[in-house]
């Protein structure tokens, strides 16, 4: 990939702290580059969801603060601005836990996914037929009631929305949660498929690192509020912390549990 | 969060300089003979339109006297106000604040008279409730302390069931011939389902009872904005003859805008003296045309008092309501309530000497207050107010009920001035006292 | 049976009455999760200034004064917004709940001593006249409202079902942060609404001052229009026009 | 400086279940209750007592049994007054009419607020939030509907009774200032200490695992009916004995209009302005609520001659909604919260990190 080039989103050792009190990201630093699919891996409470939100500026919605470090985007600083203006801009963030408007359709809510584009009626409508082209299940529950659609259904309309707003990079947050594994492997193919038709850049959070690895290119290994590890996806996969730790994978590949090892592997990067 | 704690410093200093600056205010000296009077007002809350006009009508008389030169020429009025918002709570707290400068008190609220008057009856202050409060406090033996001038809710009930009768043909006199007139008549009680509203229901009973009409109370729920079922009832059910009007600030008002809706006669409604402003019946705009009200005083500017105090007060710019609202109801009300203090304070002083009058000395006055119709007129009150006279054990003193009639414009006196069935309340009122006195544990003073 | 349909025509002209008061707190209520106690004496503030607007200070037309008065409201909701709600975002309810009730009290103090006291009458030329119609008395004046009522809510259901800002409340209104996130910015959603209720709090007041005179009280309906709410549904906003319940409860009363 | 622990040495259960860890609370403690025994009494004036102090302990019992129900346990009450009007009504007609001593009859009442408190605490088992909230407000209503129109309870079509003349063991009468003074602050030291240990017990935890999240609090075993209603009967057993109080030794008459729908909100403002869920907030809301408001009448007063007072009496309320207002601002979580930061400050005073 065109690592020389400069960075569309760059995260400068940026450091949230919540309520004033609860630190939570320690110095976090990542790049994504034009048209990448960049993985933030961890375990639960590693700050992953933190650092999207921090870049999307909704950390703020929630108490929270970037105290110290920057965050550009395409070469403008941007943590001090206010979430919408992030969204005109391009950069989208697409939820964790399937965050649809329960009460409105999926037309509705695709549609407010376009409330950026202004009074732009054309645009809106193209994009939304891109987005039913995209996801043709959601064509055919246009009317339903998110509250009463699918898992599945409302992973692709959260993904769909952000899809209107004419996203130059998407911060996708867990899009496998609680998904069927076949359902998981159809959303990351239309990921994929997004990169490279739409040309738009992912930051993708995953505890699903086998997932994710299969699919980003590059990827970011978070701990306690720290980026531990980084490196393209093969070296990640490769490493030995991140089969043991997030792969479920030993030296030798999988093992039954009847061959496990009675003591733990230590972390060696113990933040 | 340091500049969120000094900000909030800050405020609590601000808060505690108020409080501060409050006590050097009441801390100020004065300097001649002063007769202090608390006001208890309330200018905010639903009804303020009474609160401030009556209290601004007690206040400009007292600077009409003091402008003349004081109270028999020596002793000048002083006045504070302690807003009530017509919530007992804070009316108990105004009177605590006022009550070791003070010798009577003007509750304005029948939940604060209530209040009151054990305390000031320890206090020996002297409590009023003009139109409002216990009606059984008429009985001086009882309740030594309190007074119902000129009149009381009871009175103004038989007065009332005495005027309706006028207007089916009676004479006015004969009240062995007044059953006649009445009976079969089928009078509606709309009142506001609060004590207010429901202490004229017994007496209203026992009417219909002696006099053989029919009477069915129509409660309305606080605070009476919506009448169309009562008047549904009224009208179409009950098939009412007279509604009685008994509510307070703006269920005063629905009403009228019902009766009209459902072609009821505006004229055969009559409300109690609180449902009888200009604040009541404006709003109603044309449907209020022809109704009655009842009052215990004149209305209007037409009286050499109130156009002394037009000239004199708010000539040179003293005034203390808008210019407009002089004359209306709620002001004339409090503008007699001082005279009658007034006169009681004059009474008092030919006795103790002219002097700033204690509580007890007041109350004397109050007992032996004379208004005669020749005194009214020297004051310059002719049609303002009622001939008075109260002694030891009738602390009501007239009783005199007026009729109005709301002519779309202005309030009109009908020129009824009707004396209600004195005995007949006289024996209600007693045998209240008398069980109020048997739970409380008084022995009701002498008086000879 | 005449008595009967008459006790349920005028149940439903009440009610019609009351879901205006209720619409204001549905609105707000549903898009930023505030229970506002203000309402009320929204509607007495914007009465009270038409009032000001049409009679007392000035003596503007009525579509003018009208006009002038969502002004005014829409100041306030301005203040409301970004003065009040900004710096509580994201706190519990009831911090909002407590702050709508010191606007309250902000709002009648105001209100009160720019136009005084006492009770007005407010005439907007709409003549309340009755007529009988099979035996049941009618009032021009509840008919007119009805029309106005249905007109507004009609209009409202219009701009929340299609038009992009009513979707954008609508999405606020489902989940603040998702809402934020696909860029819809909160606080304009905010003050939309508030203005909108503040609309909503101008007809109600018309509509009761002319009944009632505009004066204090105004302030208190707005606690009897809370059953309407609840049985119309605290977060929905046709469900609190659902006046049919009033008249339901007003023939069990005459019945009983 | 001196604001702090030396480090954790607490060896035993005792002293890290105290209530005042820290000496100088333990002090500041004292030296309170001193001055409320001793100082008060000795050398503020009657209308001082009588108008601000007395209220304001009756308005932070009333304001700590919302705060049971409310800060801990996390339900919504906004009728509260309506049981303030329960236990004054009850306690004049046991001590009034009953004979029933003085001090029984005001804590019978507390238990016959708590036994309507109870009943109207049953929507809670089905219903929460606001829409809870808007039912204990039929509550309200209700209770006051039900003093006004049955005469067994108001005293005939007035409505209102009047207090009888107090006496303690039907010998001390309580007449004074400073007798019906101590007859309140007792009461309130009794019932606020067994209050703050209840709130610190088993079942304050109990409260506070439903407040927080009920559904879980049920799957760790606590019997979410059972303590709801226990939430319910303490509050309004608190609000019951304040209302007794109130009307015993501050009003004099129990008056159905004192205890409407505008006292229940002044007490839902009393608990978060003060404080939710903290004993302190109690306090502080009931002062931001009673002295306030007088001493804002009380300094505007001094501009009497200059502004017309129509204006003056609206201006009250502007300057107290702005409050609340700038208050929550501040802090939303209540002035017992502010305290606590500033505390925490001095703890850490001079050397921050």
């Amino acid at each position: 990939m065109a690592t020389k080039e400069e960075p569309l989103l760059k995260v400068n050792n940026i450091e949230v702290i919540y309520e004033h009190v609860i630190l939570v990201l320690k110095g976090v630093s990542l790049n994504v580059y034009e048209g990448q699919i960049a993985s933030l891996l961890g375990a639960n409470g590693a700050g992953k969801s933190t650092t999207l939100k921090a870049i999307s500026n909704l950390v703020k919605a929630e108490r929270g603060e970037v105290t110290k470090g920057t965050v550009e985007f395409d070469g403008k600083r941007v943590d001090r601005l206010f979430a919408p203006a992030l969204v005109k801009m391009g950069v989208i963030q697409i939820m964790e836990g399937r965050h649809t408007f329960e009460h409105l359709t999926v037309e509705d809510d695709l549609l407010t996914g376009a409330y950026t584009r202004g009074r732009d009626k054309k645009g809106t409508k193209e994009a939304l037929e891109k987005v039913y082209t995209y996801f043709p299940r959601l064509k055919e529950r246009r009317n339903a009631k998110t509250g009463y659609i699918s898992g599945g259904e409302m992973q692709m309309c959260a993904i769909g929305r952000g899809l209107m707003a004419k996203p130059r990079i998407m911060l996708l947050d867990e899009p496998s949660m609680g998904l069927a594994p076949l359902l998981v492997e159809e959303i990351f193919e239309i990921i994929v498929k997004l990169n490279k038709e739409e040309k738009v850049g992912m930051l993708l959070a995953e505890q699903n690192a086998a997932m994710a690895l299969e699919y980003a290119e590059y990827g970011y290994v978070m701990e306690n509020g720290r980026v531990v590890l980084d490196g393209d996806a093969e070296t990640l996969s490769d490493n030995a912390d991140v089969k043991e730790f997030y792969l479920g994978l030993t030296a030798v590949g999988k093992k039954s549990y009847r061959d496990v090892k009675h003591y733990h592997r230590r972390k060696r990067w113990l933040a | 969060m340091g500049r969120k704690l000094s900000f909030t410093i800050f405020a609590l200093v601000l808060v505690a300089s108020f409080i501060l600056s409050s006590g050097q205010a009441m801390a100020s000296e004065e300097k001649k003979p002063e007769q202090f009077v608390g006001l208890l007002a309330y200018r905010t809350g639903p009804f303020a339109a009474g609160g401030s006009g009556l209290t601004s009508g007690k206040e400009d008389f007292m600077a009409l006297i003091n402008m003349r030169g004081g109270i028999n020429g020596k002793i000048m009025y002083k006045w504070e106000e302690c807003e009530t918002a017509y919530n007992a709570a804070r009316g108990v707290e105004c009177y605590n604040r006022f009550k070791n400068k003070m010798f009577k008190v003007h509750p304005e609220s029948t939940g604060i008279t209530y209040a009151l008057i054990p305390k000031a009856t320890k206090d020996k202050i002297v409590v009023i409730s003009s139109g409002y409060g216990r009606a059984d406090a008429s009985d001086g033996r009882v309740f030594p302390w309190v007074f119902t001038i000129p009149t009381n809710y009871w009175s103004q009930n038989t007065a009332k069931i005495k005027w309706i009768a006028m207007q089916e043909g009676w004479d006015g006199k004969d009240m062995s011939t007044i059953g006649k007139y009445l009976k079969g008549l089928k009078i509606a009680n709309l009142h506001i389902d609060v004590p207010y509203g429901q202490e004229t229901k017994p007496i209203l009973d026992a009417m219909a009872k002696k006099f053989g009409f029919k009477v069915r109370h129509f409660p309305v729920p606080w605070p009476g904005i919506d009448q169309k079922a009562q008047w549904m009832d009224i009208v179409r059910r009950f098939k009412a003859d007279w509604v009685i009007n008994r509510n307070w600030g703006v269920s005063c008002t629905v009403p009228l805008k019902e009766a009209a809706r459902l072609k009821f006669p505006s004229n055969r409604i009559l409300g109690v003296w609180w449902c009888g402003a200009e604040e009541d019946v404006l709003p109603a705009g044309p449907a209020a045309k022809g109704y009655y009200s009842t009052n215990f005083h004149g209305v209007g500017r037409d009286f050499p008092i109130i156009k002394e105090v037009v000239d004199k007060v708010y000539g040179a710019m003293k005034g203390n309501i808008s210019f407009t609202r002089v004359g209306s109801v709620y002001y004339n009300r409090g503008f007699v309530a001082a005279i009658v203090d007034h006169e009681a304070i004059l009474t008092a002083h030919k006795k103790f000497g002219v002097k700033v009058l204690t509580g007890e000395e007041f109350r004397w006055g109050m007992e032996h207050l004379n208004i005669t119709k020749e005194r009214i007129k020297e004051i310059g009150a002719e049609g303002l107010m009622q001939p008075l006279k109260t002694s030891c054990a009738d602390h009501e003193g007239g009783g005199m009920v007026f009729f109005q009639q709301w002519d779309g414009k202005k309030w009109v006196s009908t020129g009824d001035v009707i004396t209600p069935m004195r005995k007949f309340v006289r024996g209600m009122i007693e045998k209240s006292a008398a069980k109020y006195a048997k739970e409380k544990g008084i022995t009701p003073r002498t008086c000879k | 049976m005449a008595f009967f349909f008459e006790v349920l025509i005028t149940g439903l002209m009440v009610g019609i009455m009351y879901s205006l008061i209720a619409l204001g707190f549905a609105l707000i209520f549903k898009a930023s999760d505030v229970f506002n106690m203000a309402q009320g004496a929204m509607s007495l503030f914007a009465g009270l200034a038409l009032v000001g607007f049409l009679h007392q200070y000035m003596h503007l037309p009525l579509w003018l004064a009208l006009l002038c008065t969502v002004g005014v409201m829409t100041i306030w909701a301005y203040v409301i917004v970004f003065v009040v709600l900004k710096p509580l975002v994201n706190r519990p309810p009831l911090m909002l709940f407590m702050a709508t009730f010191g606007v309250m009290y902000l709002m009648e103090g105001i209100g009160q001593s720019i136009y005084g006291t006492q009770a007005k009458g407010l005439n907007i030329g709409i003549p309340d006249n009755s007529f009988e119609v099979a035996g049941i008395f009618m009032s021009s004046f509840d008919l007119f409202f009805a029309g106005v009522a249905a007109v507004l809510v009609a209009g409202l259901i219009w701009f929340f079902q299609k038009t992009r800002n009513g979707r954008a409340l609508r999405a606020v209104s489902d989940d603040h942060e998702a809402a934020l996130s696909v860029g819809i910015p909160l606080l304009k959603a905010w003050y939309l609404t508030w203005i909108i209720a503040g609309i909503v709090a101008t007809v109600a007041g018309v509509a009761w001052g002319t009944r009632l005179g505009v004066q204090f009280s105004l302030s208190y309906i707005a606690f009897k229009a809370l059953p309407v709410l609840i049985i119309g549904g605290l977060d929905s906003i046709p469900g609190a026009n659902r006046p049919l319940f009033q008249a339901l409860r007003s023939v069990r009363k005459r019945d009983s | 400086m001196f604001y702090r622990e030396c480090g954790n040495f607490k060896d035993n259960y005792a002293s890290d279940m105290a209530i005042f860890p820290i000496p100088l609370d333990r002090w500041g403690f004292i030296v309170m209750l001193f001055m409320a025994f001793v100082i008060v009494p000795l050398f503020a004036s009657e209308y001082l007592i009588t108008n601000i102090i007395i209220p304001f302990y009756c308005f932070a019992l009333s304001a700590f049994g919302l705060n049971v129900l409310a800060g801990y346990a996390g339900q919504i009450s906004i009728g509260h007054a309506a049981f303030m009007a329960v236990g004054a009504y009850s306690s004049f007609i046991l001590y009034g009419r009953y004979g029933i001593p003085l001090i029984p009859s005001i804590l019978g009442a507390g238990v016959i607020t708590a036994i309507v408190g109870t009943f109207f605490g049953l929507p809670s088992l089905r219903i929460k939030g606001f829409y809870l909230a808007i039912a204990t407000l039929a509550s309200q209503f209700i209770i006051e509907w039900v003093i006004v129109h049955v005469q067994w309870i108001s005293g005939g079509v007035f409505g209102t009774i009047e207090a009888p003349d107090m006496y303690l063991f039907k010998l001390w009468a309580i007449d004074t200032p400073v007798k019906k003074y101590y007859l309140s602050l007792c009461i309130l030291v009794l019932l606020m200490t067994i209050g703050k240990n209840l709130v610190r017990g088993q079942l304050g935890r109990n409260w506070m695992a439903i407040r927080d999240v009920d559904y879980a609090a049920e799957i760790i075993g606590v019997n979410l009916y059972r303590d709801k209603l226990t939430a319910f009967a303490v509050s309004t057993f608190y609000a019951g004995v304040a209302g007794s109080l109130i009307t015993f030794c501050y009003v004099g008459s129990a008056n159905i209009e004192e205890f409407n729908v505008m006292t229940s909100f002044a007490l839902v403002g009393m608990i978060i302005i003060g404080g939710l869920g903290t004993v302190l907030g109690s306090f502080f809301g009931a002062g931001f609520f009673v002295i306030l408001p007088i001493a804002i009448n009380q300094s505007l007063g001094a501009f009497m001659d200059v502004v017309p007072s129509d204006i003056l009496s609206n201006i009250e309320s502007i300057i107290f909604g702005g409050l609340i207002v700038f208050f929550l601002i501040v802090e939303p979580y209540g002035m017992a919260r502010l305290w606590h930061t500033i505390k925490d400050k001095l703890r850490l005073w001079p050397f921050p990190y």
